[in-house]
């Protein structure tokens, strides 16, 4: 247990350190969409999945923030600058809005 | 002036009016009946004359029959003589007006009437023959006495089973000679019914729609699209493929299995076909001034069965369109040719002339409807092209006749279309160079900042 | 193209460039001609029978919009069920077409959209074509592309499901599909989310246009899965593979007839664990990242054990629960091929869902199927990340195609880029010239396809390829390593080859794919002309225009479609299928004897009756052939009344003859097909009532139908329509029911049936009639 | 009516496929040379080349234009 502690403890601090800003943006974005995630979780866990599109179309909005978020933030991340050749981090942002752009399309459609 | 020619006019006509009341008589009369269609087409031969000796300027023709699609009277130089139509409650007069009046008359009418063979009994079996019903008068209708009249019937085929008889009469195979019979009172409405074996095709063209459509480029292109039924003698019971096979002469004779169409020489592109594609049944020979057609509808048609079908062929402008300058003058039947002795119940024409065509003038032979003029887009229309439409119902091969369209068209729109489609593909070129230029836009923006 | 090597470097890439365009746009002409068969030949028309409904459905969308569509229920199908269209179609297809059909009228074009649904496919065998040609691209070299572009323009593989006039979901689906994988391939190449989405929003047309979007969505995952075990995890894999997920997810249950399945059937469920065990890596891989192994490896034992059980247990319980649907019937005969025959008849009766033949891979593939392999092999040799999609893809398709027939449509296109590969990695071996390596590749594997294409268009122009060849030994001469002859040699053949294959390709198509099977075609064997069998659209015509406009008409499903395309009457069960009792009750009064048939007709509101018949001229695919199709649905569902070994004569042989079972002599199918046909002599020596198809004199000559009429039969007997008598229309006859079935003339009740033989005295050298499937 | 002539086509309909065909050609020609100019014109010189790319493409799309035109009147298509 000791060990586990120590191991997030050492976690964070490098995290805290060696993170850039930018990134550090991200990663709020990311743990407030995960927060929204487990909301609509737990919402339907208690109340149900009646207008089941509807719910699914938030809670796979969800997912999709999540993850394109996830994408952006490793095509920012400096340290995966030769796995992305050629995408630079504004690239990623662009291509993350384009994604976003047509997923709430979609999103809208289904919802309603 | 006036007044006194006015007046003087109506003193005559007064003056004829009765002159013909008391003195007209029909002298001779011969009538001549062709049943041996579905049409009952009259001639009648009347030699009228003034018993006073005054000069005839009017005959008053009455006609009983119902559904008369056409009327045309000519005297004895065989002119045309004028025809006013008075409708009266349930005849119809036409009042003839003779160019020369003259104490003697020679007067030639004829009439062609729909719908008055009527098939008896009205439904039969597939292998038993189609019997008809004419009803109609023994003697001329008219408002006149006659003297002497002669009815000769031509019937289709000499298989008579009743007609009404009447001496003096006499039958040699599929002719009837009724009279001759003397002194007949005016309006005298004795039935004339006969009875007969009748197995030409009774087709009727329910509806008929005829496109014309005018490019300045050289074509004339036609389309007919055409709602047909057989309306005689229904089928009654089960149709037998194997008996229809067996003896086609003997089963199924009152089907129509096959027709002509009669298009004109110069036309090519023929097509026939239906809203289920090709029908690839017809058959073609080129005579020398007009093309023979013979069209096989998908099935055989037997009575009460209807089709429908589109025609249409492509026929070189010079052979129809004249000009001068601007001007242009389109002259082209009306309608055509769709089967022999044909009957069509109504029939809309349009016509499509080319973009920029202005100053339209319609001149038909007979009095038609019109109907509201529309603009039709097609390949490469900007403005639209005007269409000029018409209809007339109950129509008989006799109908044949051009119509004259005249309009105005510079030549010089000929070649929007060329342009439209040089400025089309010119746009795109442009929009490639445009778009060369423009290339790399964002992504590589960010790209370079961020390198 | 031969200017040296002073040239500058963009006039080159100007020149093959341009030579790329161009062969692009021939293989896109080639494809398109060599689909123009069956216009050319017969007309305009659409083809076969599910196409009639899409084209009919298109239709309707044409003129009553989109929404209508959307909630179209269709009161002429399915009496009295009816069909809500809209949400049981792929409307891609539809969509497709009215698009194409708005925007021409747009611009003043008046196509009718007949024309359009006809030329639709042909047209997009040329999107397939460079969709191929941008995968290949992608996955190999730009020569290989163009080869795979050009091959896949003229396989009859593809083209089997492409010509004009046959309007089917394949048409389109394939270039989407094509275009999913290239879309995809590029993403994972590069990581980036935007071809990922744009992976996600051709995967979206695909699941509007086909069925087979299965196919796309199951083999991802598993492009994913087989990276993960290789141990080529990168955070490029994670972007592309979540992005496109997530997205497809959504985009594919916008389509109404899709629904929820992605998240509820079996189907889709390892796309999901595929997504889920990814995370799990990423979230692993993450971490690895910050923590030291030792650390790391705790971490990793709990978490990933605790994780999979999660997974598999939650799964399972889902499963149970119901909230997830088992796989599907038609899903289960992909792995099972026996399954289909034993439990859903319907789908084994038609013949496209049948084991592939060896000789139809040579048929429909020709010299591909073995030029695939080669690229196989060069694929794994020198294996990447996307090397191993294609692998896998090549590998799934194999087996698939192998199930079914109908599927050797997703294997043309891996066969046509594997080729390709081929193809261009010999000509490169044998090509090589001392000049920069990577032009004279694409250059001269550009001009061999160029050559190659050219005997599908013209056959006229095969003195070229004696120029070509004149010209690689010119350049041969200047070689040295494999010599000169050798590769001479080698590279004659590999020309002989490529053209052998464009003429089989040619061949293939204008013989076996190009007929409508509307309209048939048949050679006059004593003077050689053509001559035009019309009879069906003869029957629909005749339907359309001489009988109510709200005449229900039986058929057996196959005509369904046809019927409501052509004749717009009301059906009681067609190609849809979807209603196994329906179609089964429909057999069932095909089966059974006039009189109880009667009752399932009234019962029905039957007014017409259609069956095919091809006994007059032999046409194989009649009704009488079917019919033991008919036979086996039917008991399927009315086991008690309709049982199959009674329609068999006691040695087991269906046979329409004589000695054929009385009940089937006496079911209405059989009365209804040979109705008056004893009387009829096709030949003056032959006997009279001499069936053709089936080569048999019929066994029940001289019968009488009392509850119904023949209203039309066409030219040829092909189709014939009964119209069924209303109750007041008939006298019922006095005799009792058992004596009313006219017995033929050596009829032996079932009861003494093993006396039959004795009766028989002639007995007929012709058996029985091939039991053909449809 | 009698001063009026007999209208007939300003080109002969007889030799509309060929004028298709031949102009076609043309314009393709125009069309792949357009195509090489403008995929190898140096990046840098961009407005140099402008004048001679909106030539060649007016010229291509001209003949491109009428042998489209010559084309629909071939097939029947009367405009």
């Amino acid at each position: 247990m000791v060990e586990t502690t120590a191991v997030v403890q050492k976690f964070y601090n490098d995290y805290v350190q060696h993170t850039p800003k930018k990134l550090k943006l991200v990663d709020i974005y990311l743990g407030y969409i995960l927060l929204t995630g487990i909301i609509q979780f737990v919402y339907c866990c208690l109340v149900g999945t009646f207008p089941f599109n509807s719910f699914l179309s938030g809670f796979i909005s969800t997912v999709s923030c999540f993850v394109l978020g996830v994408c952006l933030r490793l095509q920012a991340n400096p340290q995966n600058k030769t796995v992305f050749a050629g995408i630079s981090p504004e690239r990623g942002f662009a291509d993350f809005i384009f994604a976003h752009v047509i997923l709430h399309l979609v999103v809208m459609n289904f919802i309603g | 002036m006036n007044w006194n020619c006015l007046y003087l006019a109506i003193i005559s006509c007064l003056l004829l009016l009765n002159s013909v009341k008391a003195e007209i008589i029909n002298k001779n009369v011969e009538r001549y009946l062709d049943l041996s269609s579905q049409l009952v087409k009259t001639t009648i031969k009347i030699n009228a004359e003034d018993s006073a000796g005054v000069p005839i300027k009017e005959y008053v023709f009455t006609a009983k029959e119902a559904n008369i699609a056409y009327i045309s009277a000519k005297d004895a130089l065989n002119n045309d003589l004028k025809l006013r139509k008075e409708q009266s409650n349930d005849d119809q007069r036409f009042v003839l007006t003779f160019e020369k009046a003259l104490p003697k008359q020679t007067i030639q009418i004829e009439t062609v009437s729909v719908g008055n063979v009527k098939p008896y009994p009205e439904e039969i079996k597939q292998n038993e023959k189609q019997l008809v019903k004419y009803a109609g008068l023994l003697y001329l209708y008219s408002k006149y006495k006659t003297v002497t009249q002669k009815t000769q019937i031509k019937l289709s085929s000499s298989n008579i089973i009743s007609y009404t008889q009447v001496k003096p009469f006499s039958v040699s195979s599929n002719k009837i000679i009724l009279g001759p019979y003397e002194n007949i009172k005016a309006l005298s409405d004795e039935q004339l019914a006969i009875h007969y074996e009748n197995q030409t095709p009774f087709l009727t063209v329910n509806s008929l729609e005829r496109t014309i459509e005018v490019s300045h480029w050289g074509n004339i292109a036609v389309k007919e699209s055409i709602e047909m039924i057989h309306s005689g003698a229904k089928l009654k019971g089960s149709f037998s493929r194997y008996d229809f096979q067996k003896d086609g002469r003997q089963s199924g004779q009152s089907a129509v299995k096959s027709y002509r169409t009669y298009l004109p020489a110069s036309a090519t592109g023929v097509y026939y076909r239906d809203m289920n594609g090709n029908i690839s049944t017809s058959n073609m020979n080129v005579q020398r001034d007009f093309i023979d057609l013979e069209l096989r509808p998908r099935f055989p048609l037997f009575g009460g069965w209807k089709t429908q079908y589109i025609l249409g062929y492509n026929v070189p402008s010079y052979e129809y369109l004249f000009s001068a300058g601007k001007n242009y003058q389109l002259k082209m039947r009306l309608i055509d040719h769709v089967h022999d002795n044909m009957a069509i119940d109504k029939a809309v024409i349009n016509v499509i002339l080319p973009e920029g065509s202005s100053n339209i003038e319609l001149m038909t032979p007979y009095s038609i409807k019109r109907r509201q003029n529309e603009f039709i887009y097609t390949y490469l229309d900007t403005t639209g092209r005007p269409m000029i439409s018409f209809s007339r119902s109950n129509l008989v091969e006799n109908h044949i006749s051009d119509f004259t369209l005249k309009y105005t068209f510079s030549r010089v729109s000929l070649l929007q279309e060329p342009f439209l489609l040089i400025g089309f593909i010119y746009f795109i070129f442009i929009l490639t160079i445009i778009f060369l230029r423009l290339d790399f836009s964002i992504v590589s923006y960010h790209h370079n900042k961020s390198e | 193209m031969n200017r040296g090597p002073k040239i500058l470097s963009n006039k080159v890439a100007g020149y093959s460039s341009l030579i790329t365009f161009a062969i692009l746009l021939i293989a896109w002409i080639a494809g398109f001609s060599s689909r123009l068969f069956a216009v050319i030949r017969f007309e305009s028309i659409i083809h076969e029978f599910d196409p009639w409904f899409n084209y009919r459905a298109t239709a309707y969308m044409v003129q009553h919009g989109w929404y209508k569509f959307l909630n179209w229920f269709d009161e002429r199908a399915w009496y009295p069920l009816g069909r809500i269209v809209g949400g049981t179609v792929y409307p891609g297809l539809m969509i497709t077409s009215g698009g194409i059909h708005y925007l021409l009228h747009f611009l003043n074009i008046p196509v009718h959209i007949r024309d359009i649904c006809v030329f639709l496919a042909p047209v997009f065998s040329g999107l397939t074509a460079i969709s191929t040609y941008l995968l290949t691209k992608e996955l190999w070299s730009p020569g290989a592309g163009l080869f795979a572009a050009s091959f896949i323009a003229i396989v009859p593989g593809y083209i089997s499901r492409s010509v004009a006039g046959s309007y089917d979901n394949e048409g389109i689906a394939i270039f989407a599909l094509q275009f999913t994988y290239f879309l995809w391939v590029r993403s994972v190449k590069t990581g980036s989310v935007f071809w990922s989405a744009g992976a996600a929003i051709s995967y979206f047309y695909m699941v509007s246009a086909w069925g087979g979007y299965v196919f796309i969505i199951n083999l991802i995952p598993l492009h994913v899965f087989v990276l993960l075990i290789m141990g080529r995890y990168s955070p490029r894999l994670l972007t592309s593979y979540s992005t496109f997920y997530i997205l497809g997810l959504l985009f594919s249950m916008q389509i109404p007839f899709v629904g929820f399945q992605p998240i509820r059937t079996s189907e889709h469920m390892a796309a999901l664990g595929v997504f889920v065990l990814l995370m799990a890596v990423a979230t692993l891989r993450h971490l690895q990242t910050v923590l030291s192994r030792h650390e790391f490896r705790k971490l990793f034992v709990v978490g990933g054990l605790v994780a999979a059980a999660f997974v598999f247990v939650a799964v399972v319980a889902l499963t149970m629960m119901g909230v997830i649907a088992p796989w599907s019937g038609r899903f289960y005969s992909l792995w099972d091929t026996g399954y289909a025959k034993i439990h859903i008849p319907i789908i084994a009766s038609v013949s496209e869902h049948q084991p592939t033949t060896w000789f139809s891979f040579f048929f429909d593939l020709h010299i591909l199927v073995c030029a695939f392999p080669v690229g196989v092999w060069y694929c794994i040799k020198q294996i990447n990340d996307e090397r191993v999609f294609v692998v896998l893809y090549a590998i799934s398709a194999v087996y698939f195609a192998g199930v079914m027939v109908r599927l050797m449509l997703t294997l043309t296109p891996v066969v046509c880029m594997l080729a390709g590969v081929a193809f261009s990695g010999l000509l490169d071996v044998f090509l090589q010239e001392d000049t920069s390596k990577k032009f004279g590749n694409s250059a001269y594997s550009v001009t061999e396809t160029d050559e190659n294409e050219d005997p599908t268009e013209k056959k006229t122009l095969y003195d070229k390829a004696g120029k070509l060849k004149h010209r690689t030994k010119h350049e041969n001469n200047h070689e040295n390593g494999i010599s000169s002859n050798l590769k001479s040699v080698v590279i004659l053949a590999i020309l002989m080859i490529l053209m052998m294959f464009a003429v089989h390709c040619t061949w293939v198509t204008s013989n076996a794919y190009s007929s409508p099977s509307i309209v048939l075609a048949f050679h006059n064997s004593q003077d050689g002309s053509r001559n035009i069998l019309d009879d069906f659209r003869e029957a629909y015509y005749w339907l359309s225009q001489n009988t109510a406009d709200d005449a229900r008409i039986m058929s057996w499903w196959d005509y369904g479609y046809q019927i409501a395309g052509m004749a717009n009457r009301t059906t009681l069960v067609d190609n849809n299928t979807w209603n196994n009792s329906h179609i089964a009750l429909v057999g069932k009064a095909m089966s059974s004897s006039e009189e109880k048939s009667y009752e399932i007709m009234t019962s029905l509101d039957v007014d017409y009756v259609l069956v095919i018949f091809g006994g007059v001229i032999g046409y194989s695919g009649d009704d009488i052939n079917k019919f033991l199709w008919m036979v086996r649905i039917a008991e399927g569902e009315h086991p008690k009344d309709i049982k199959e070994s009674d329609f068999f004569t006691d040695r087991g042989e269906f046979r329409v003859d004589a000695e054929g079972s009385p009940s089937l002599l006496n079911c209405l199918m059989y009365k209804l097909s040979y109705y008056r046909f004893g009387e009829l002599k096709l030949d003056y020596r032959g006997p009279s009532g001499y069936d053709r198809t089936r080569n048999a004199v019929i066994g029940n000559k001289d019968f009488d139908l009392t509850y119904l009429e023949e209203a039309y039969t066409t030219e040829h007997w092909l189709v014939r329509i009964y119209r069924v008598k209303k109750p007041y229309e008939f006298n019922r006859p006095a005799l009792k029911a058992n004596e009313r079935l006219i017995p033929p003339s050596n009829f032996i009740s079932r009861k003494n049936s093993k006396r039959r033989k004795g009766y028989i005295r002639n007995r007929p050298s012709v058996i029985k009639g091939k039991r053909t499937l449809k | 009516m009698e001063t009026m002539q007999r209208y007939v086509s300003p080109v002969n309909p007889a030799v509309f496929p060929h004028l298709a065909t031949v102009l076609l050609i043309i314009g393709t020609f125009f069309t792949a040379w357009f195509f090489i100019f403008v995929v190898s014109r140096n990046k840098q010189s961009k407005e140099s080349t402008l004048i001679k790319e909106l030539l060649i493409s007016l010229c291509a799309s001209i003949f491109l234009g009428f042998g489209i035109l010559f084309l629909l009147l071939t097939v029947g298509i009367y405009v």
